[in-house]
């Protein structure tokens, strides 16, 4: 690729905090790189880790979560648990070959436009430096594959028939 | 069945059109996006002439989906969903793409901006087509109000409902209403005496027919949902029958057993082991601290039994319960003093004669320990100068970051106070002074005009270690004099240290208790800090006065009655709403494995024991969704935010990814390969 | 030749269980054999690939596929068995969801053939002779079937009628499918034959509220005979995994695994896992969450993906990059 | 409990009866210290504004020689500056890539290294505290410090924020006081506690040094304590050894003993004061340890400050503290 790696970032923002914080971004001005995509979750708390697992494997090179400060979260302790199910997909994604820094886990309050325009714009430089994450690509067979299919039928044809 | 969507790209003018190729996106959704039947760009979608394009299309195309591609759904998404609405569409089968806030507020290259925009536009589709038609359902708000603490906030609230004709139940911790304002001597600026502004509004909560007043009392639980709480109250025992009891105060003098009052004379005076907290309780029961009374450590005394002319006290009470039907709640549990002995430099607890701030304005109060005379610890001596320092554990990262609001004003009026008692030189040692409010900055000049010192600059240390001629014998107060560029040492009699505001040590069990939530500081959030200031999260439960955040009377007092206000709209309504956005457990897929059950803060969730599943409340469920992302058996559905509509979204947002496409995702063609 | 119809049983990436549990239904294969025409079942009776071949299209009446795709010759015969069979059954955990042999995602080819052919103790092997795809002998060139990087599920190797899950699928559920099949008393194409909820629902021990503030491994504690494993720290997948075999391991004490497979609509197994347990940990504080977590649970895709690592939306760990096996559109 | 042990140059000469007193209360709290091999001078308080580099090798040195005292992970420092350096050189080594690069380059060319973070460096205070604990020194005590008024005295250098990992309070700290309450003494409230002892300001600006060193002995005098007690030799040094020279530059007559805190648990423990390096002292601490002979007195100590009269109002409780 001649240009630099324009990476795809998912970003599950709740509605409450980090979705404002977003919104304010925008009122505010701030420009931030447009490589992220934001989905919008009533709650860090909603989101389930197959939703980072699915995106991964649908193409995005990061995924972050963000949601309220903890302490702050408007479901009073559900960013807690985001906050837990973050570690703990962290972990099983190390030991899949993952690096660290394509999850990030956010916190934003409605007021940090500010510092949600940094984080994601430190993201994407963060997972550009990584270059592209292509998960499909791991599952793709060396190409004599279907060669090798081919051969099975031929064989079978010419060895297995048995002569009249 | 094909959906037939919608898609509407708004122009907002130039605000989105300016940084989008918002007529080449419409294009392109129209073309290359499954189940994309119509799809147009406009000038302004939030006109009325925007709204009736869409409503057009659904009567005339049949649409069954829309998708409005235009500014945060926090600003029109009601406006676009009640437009569907109007043609007929249920409202949820709508949804939006912030393409203003998200793309071209934040972008400023308009290729990578409409590519964006396409993503979005691309996921939104998606998505919609998974959404599902939702009902909002009503219920009845119980007409009867819980006010949780008695000062002077709470005051405001009740009798502001009760004079409307709204019974209200005001629950208080101590043995008396009033609060801190009760403590104190007078109000800044005008120097009213706040017991004399503050004790007939008192009485009128004590004889309202409207109010039923708990004192000695604590809320234990709340469960239920807007408009239909039920509260358990413990009334703990006073050991004193209030039915019998007239108030005559016989007990209290025979008393013989006297005790250091932490509360309300803030340790700097006494009081007796049978007490009202001060002459004009309310109520004017007195209470046994059992922690005290002879009798209860002893067995023997009974001085007040032999006594009371009313046989009114009884040892034996235990702690009694009551429960509550109420519609809504309002928080006014007020604040703690900060413990100066946390900044152990300023010497509170070990030098004598620093005071706290409480302790001074027992001390001015002329039905306080001292009867109103400033003196050193020794009881007898006047200062003949007093240092007064100000952001005491305010203002500090060590202990609390913000301001505490009242403090500036409250140093104002000691220094104000102690002169006009002293003629002590009184010194202010200020970090910035505050004084923002109708005739407080006058104040600020009067002080001046009166000789009190000002000295800009933090305190380092409050020491008695003398080391300059006329320092023996003085506390000194080390400063950074920062408009002199200097350092301060400051020989004085007295030290005043203005404690910060903080949260009362147990706000969080109590935001927890009822639903809502702290800020980071610990201080009740509020639903928005400008425009929605005495609302919660939580439906139905309104916060008001230093609970939320610090404050002085006047907002206090505005605060409560703000809450009042919004409590009788509710009850004058009649009913409320119940958002439909909630998660419901499918009992057939459930197997009571019991993950979810402590998972829901609002306790929505109970586990059948019958059944053996797990069943949300829909009333109590307030849809944050985190059960639903929880459940090991995915039996638990989110309305609104389905595992379907969200992994839709996935898709449609990574419909140019590589492997968007289906390679890898996708089987091959059956077949043996010839 | 009879006029029943013809069923085929295959057998590819698995460890041969599953072909058991089918004798599992006792004298009842009797009926089974009376129903039908065993056309095909290399395991039991003889039979020929080439007979297969040669058959017509959907000729088959019934195929029960256990067994994972992991070479070449399995894909094969995969794609053989479709083209021929009108039902086509992923029989067992291996076809549903990769099982055992699916954790070999963890590694590559080359890294399975190093420990394989050189690295285990017991071989002896001083010419380091490998398999090799082609040899060429003086008669001419020998084939060997082409082994994968990546076990694949049947289901993502060509279209499945039927999943029957389990490692293998009790009898009883494989005489109820049957049952189903015969009678025609089928779900929709493409579903899962079995309960739909998990295996809590058939556990015999008591559940209460969940916190954990230990994970534990099995031989760390002697468990509790009545209360729930997982309530106890042992990590039990019986929350997360489809009901069906009476929770025959958590009833003697053995957590479950999750040889059953994910619940009705679940699209990772593991993921419901790690959502699962980490809502329940009894932390908020992020280095004790972390050290939780990382102390309890030392191997999380053993933990979480025992069954179904090829089945979950990752399906492998990554390719290390330079590995010489990729295909060229990682580099693309 | 063993340790890494890193005496530093004091201990060696002005300080000797830090060591020996360090040394002789070891055996009885169960301590085992191993001195570090070859150790240097840790640079004290001035070089590292000369040269930053040359500074924090020198220290590095010590922590790179530390490590090889195979399987101790924790460096002890007695003496307040070398406590301070170590602990920061060490902190530097882990979070300034760029100093840290310099230090280990020059640690390169005599063949060593030094990775931050690799040992937990501990000020003796630290460890008697945390490790020993306040029960054990308790329960050892024969001979308690009953009557004699004591002054604690912590110096500038071992307060810094971050000292006891933020459990004790850099403003008031409290450890040295607890250790001395449970030893018997009686505590003054000493206002200095954490106040500068004028470093090398002596030799510099001997005025000023004198006016530093006057205001800590005038406030434990004015507080009537019998002795100050320290843990740094460089405090013991400005209080003690030039109490006479401030004496006559001032005129005064103040005769405060300055001991060191091991000292005191060494008497406490019964352990004989020669043992203790006792009597080395320039100040003499004669008088004031006759209190606490082995034939103990309750001596009646004048306690003016909390005389009240009825009048007088109760006094805040510090919360908190039992």
């Amino acid at each position: 690729m001649s240009d630099t790696f324009e990476p795809k970032i998912v970003a599950f923002l709740c509605n409450w905090c980090s979705y404002r914080a977003a919104d304010l971004a925008g009122t505010s001005r701030i420009k931030y790189e447009p490589n992220v995509r934001i989905i919008r979750v009533m709650c860090s708390g909603r989101v389930d880790p197959t939703f980072v697992l699915k995106a991964f494997s649908l193409g995005a090179d990061g995924v972050m979560i963000a949601g309220c400060h903890p302490g702050e979260c408007h479901y009073l302790e559900q960013n807690y648990k985001a906050m837990r199910r973050y570690y703990m997909l962290r972990h099983t994604l190390r030991s899949m070959g993952m690096e660290d820094d394509r999850l990030r886990l956010q916190w934003a309050s409605a007021a940090e436009g500010v510092q949600l325009a940094a984080a994601i714009n430190e993201m994407i430089e963060q997972v550009r430096a990584l270059g592209p994450l292509n998960w499909s690509a791991n599952w793709h067979e060396n190409g004599r594959r279907l060669e090798a299919l081919g051969r099975l039928a031929q064989e079978h044809a010419e060895a297995m028939e048995v002569p009249a | 069945m094909a959906e037939k969507v919608g898609v509407y790209i708004c122009h907002c003018g130039s605000n989105i059109a300016g940084m989008v190729d918002v007529e080449g996106l419409a294009r392109w959704a129209g073309a290359n996006l499954e189940d994309v039947t119509v799809a147009r760009d406009y000038k302004f979608m939030c006109s009325s002439l925007g709204q009736e394009l869409i409503e057009e299309d659904i009567k005339k195309e049949g649409l069954t989906r829309v998708v409005v591609g235009a500014c945060s759904p926090h600003l029109h998404e009601k406006t676009f969903r009640k437009a569907c609405a109007n043609a007929g569409l249920n409202p949820y089968l709508m949804q939006m793409a912030s393409l203003r806030e998200q793309i071209s507020w934040v972008s400023s290259d308009k290729d990578k901006a409409t590519e964006k925009a396409k993503a979005l536009i691309s996921g939104a589709v998606r998505r919609v087509i998974e959404q599902e038609e939702l009902f909002a359902s009503e219920a009845p708000v119980n007409p009867n109000t819980l006010v949780v603490g008695g000062g002077v906030t709470g005051i405001q609230a009740a009798l502001e409902l009760a004079d409307a004709g709204y019974h209200v139940y005001l629950v208080e911790r101590e043995p008396s209403i009033g609060g801190h304002m009760a403590q104190f001597d007078k109000t800044f600026p005008t120097l009213d005496c706040s017991a004399c502004i503050l004790t007939p509004k008192m009485s009128d909560v004590g004889q309202h027919e409207s109010i039923t007043l708990l004192s000695y009392a604590e809320v234990e639980e709340v469960t239920g949902y807007v408009g239909n709480f039920h509260a358990r109250i413990r009334k703990r025992a006073r050991s004193v029958k209030e039915a019998d009891c007239t108030g005559c105060g016989v007990c209290i003098e025979k008393c013989p057993k006297k005790v250091i009052d932490d509360v309300f004379e803030a340790g700097l005076g006494y009081r007796k082991a049978i007490y009202r907290p001060f002459p004009q309780a309310v109520p004017k029961y007195p209470v046994i601290d059992r922690e005290a009374c002879t009798y209860y450590l002893k067995g023997t005394c009974k001085a007040c039994e032999k006594f009371c002319p009313t046989n009114a006290i009884d040892f034996e009470q235990q702690d009694s319960f009551l429960d509550l039907d109420v519609g809504n709640v309002i928080l006014a549990t007020g604040f703690d003093m900060f413990d100066s002995t946390r900044l152990p430099q300023y010497g509170y607890g070990r030098l004598a004669n620093v005071f706290s701030n409480l302790e001074f304005e027992r001390m001015c109060n002329a039905a306080g320990p001292t009867d109103g005379k400033v003196v050193l610890r020794d009881g007898v001596t006047t200062p003949e100068s007093i240092a007064i320092v100000h952001c005491v554990g305010s203002r500090d990262k060590k202990h609390n970051p913000y301001c505490s609001a009242v403090c500036c004003m409250a140093a104002l009026k000691f220094g104000h106070l102690a002169i006009e008692k002293t003629g002590a030189q009184v010194y202010s040692f200020y970090i910035d002074m505050r004084t923002p409010h109708k005739n407080y900055e006058e104040f600020y000049d009067r002080l001046l005009a009166e000789g009190m010192q000002f000295v800009r600059g933090r305190v380092a240390e409050v020491t008695d270690a003398a080391r300059l001629p006329g320092e023996e014998g003085k506390l000194i107060v080390q400063s950074e004099d920062t408009l002199a560029g200097r350092q301060r040492r400051t020989p004085v009699d007295m030290v005043v240290l203005m404690g910060a505001l903080e949260p009362r040590h147990d706000a969080r069990e109590t935001a927890l208790k009822f639903g809502i939530s702290c800020s980071m500081n610990g201080w009740f959030t509020e639903r928005h800090p400008k425009l929605d200031p005495v609302a919660t999260m939580t439906d139905g439960v309104f916060i008001a006065g230093v609970c939320q955040g610090p404050k002085d009377i006047p907002d206090s007092v505005a605060q409560g009655a703000a809450a009042a206000a919004r409590v009788m709209a509710m009850i004058t309504k009649g009913t409320v709403l119940i958002e439909p956005v909630v998660a419901t457990i499918h009992e057939e897929n459930c197997s009571g494995c019991r993950i979810c059950n402590n998972l829901c803060p609002y306790n929505a969730i109970t586990f059948l024991e019958d059944k053996g599943v797990s069943y949300v409340n829909a009333a109590l469920c307030k849809g944050c969704g985190t059960c639903v992302a929880a459940c090991p058996a995915q039996a638990i559905s989110g309305a609104h935010f389905s595992n379907e509509q969200i992994f839709s979204e996935i898709e449609g947002l990574l419909y140019d990814a590589i492997s968007g496409n289906g390679a890898g995702h996708k089987v091959e063609p059956a077949g043996v390969p010839a | 030749m009879t006029g029943k119809p013809k069923l085929a049983l295959y057998w590819a990436a698995s460890c041969g269980g599953c072909e058991i549990a089918v004798l599992g239904i006792d004298e009842r294969i009797l009926k089974v054999a009376e129903a039908f025409d065993i056309v095909f079942w290399p395991c039991v009776l003889d039979g020929k690939v080439r007979s297969i071949e040669k058959m017509a299209d959907k000729e088959i009446e019934l195929c029960l596929f256990n067994g994972a795709i992991r070479t070449s010759e399995q894909e094969y015969m995969a794609r053989l068995l479709r083209q021929k069979s009108k039902v086509l059954v992923a029989f067992g955990s291996c076809a549903h969801e990769g099982c055992i042999p699916g954790l070999g995602n963890v590694a590559t080819r080359e890294e399975i053939f190093q420990i394989s052919y050189h690295d285990t103790p017991s071989t002896v092997n001083p010419e380091g002779t490998r398999p090799q795809a082609e040899t060429e002998v003086a008669e001419g060139t020998l084939y060997l079937p082409h082994f994968y990087d990546t076990v694949k599920t049947l289901g993502q190797t060509v279209e499945v009628d039927y999943y029957l899950p389990g490692c293998p699928p009790e009898p009883e559920r494989i005489w109820d499918a049957l049952t189903a099949i015969l009678t025609g008393a089928l779900p929709p194409p493409g579903a899962v034959i079995g309960a739909q909820t998990t295996v809590c629902d058939e556990c015999p021990r008591t559940r209460e509220e969940k916190k954990i503030k230990e994970f534990k491994r099995t031989w760390e504690i002697i468990p509790d005979p009545e209360v729930c494993l997982l309530e106890q720290g042992i990590i039990c997948c019986g929350i997360a995994t489809r009901a069906g075999c009476g929770a025959l391991c958590p009833t003697v004490g053995s957590p479950c695994i999750g040889c059953y497979g994910p619940n009705e609509g679940v699209q990772d197994f593991g993921a419901r896992m790690m959502t699962a347990l980490a809502s329940v940990i009894d932390s908020d504080d992020p280095q004790e969450i972390e050290s939780i977590i990382s102390r309890g649970i030392p191997d999380p895709i053993g933990s979480f993906y025992r069954f179904s690592l090829a089945h979950g939306q990752l399906r492998r760990c990554a390719l290390p990059l330079e590995a010489d096996t990729l295909d060229a559109t990682k580099a693309a | 409990m063993k340790y890494s042990y890193y005496p530093g140059c004091s201990l060696e000469k002005n300080a000797a009866s830090y060591h020996e007193s360090t040394m002789a209360i070891a055996g009885p709290l169960g301590l085992d210290f191993v001195e570090v091999e070859d150790w240097n001078c840790c640079g004290a308080t001035e070089y590292h504004a000369l040269n930053q580099t040359a500074a924090y090798a020198l220290i590095a040195r010590n922590l790179a020689q530390a490590t090889k005292n195979e399987g101790l992970d924790t460096l002890v420092a007695p003496c307040s500056a070398c406590y301070l350096n170590l602990r920061k050189c060490d902190k530097y080594m882990a979070t300034e890539p760029e100093l840290a690069g310099r230090v280990s380059q020059a640690l390169a060319e005599a063949g060593l290294s030094y990775k931050g973070g690799t040992l937990h460096v501990r000020h003796l205070l630290d460890i008697v505290y945390n490790d020993v604990g306040l029960e054990t020194l308790q329960a050892k005590t024969t001979r308690p410090l009953k009557g004699l008024r004591v002054a604690p005295y912590y110096g500038c250098m071992i307060v810094r924020p971050g000292f006891h990992n933020g459990d004790d309070d850099p403003e008031y700290p409290v450890t040295l006081d607890r250790i001395l309450t449970a030893l018997g003494a009686e505590l003054v409230d000493f206002p200095m506690k954490a106040h500068c002892c004028g470093g090398h300001m002596t030799q510099i600006s001997e005025a000023t040094g004198f006016e530093l060193i006057r205001r800590l002995i005038k406030s434990a005098d004015d507080y009537e304590a019998d002795l100050i007690v320290t843990i740094c030799p460089m405090c013991q040094l400005n209080l003690d050894g030039f109490q006479g020279a401030m004496n006559r530059h001032f005129g005064t007559s103040y005769h405060i003993p300055v001991l060191y805190f091991t000292q005191l648990i060494g008497l406490a423990l019964g352990l004989a004061p020669r043992d203790l390096g006792v009597g080395s002292e320039i100040v003499s601490a004669k008088e004031a340890l006759s209190k606490i002979g082995a034939e103990v007195e309750e001596a009646e100590v004048a306690t003016p400050r909390q005389r009240r009269d009825d009048k007088a109002l109760p006094m805040p409780g510090r919360r908190g503290e039992g």
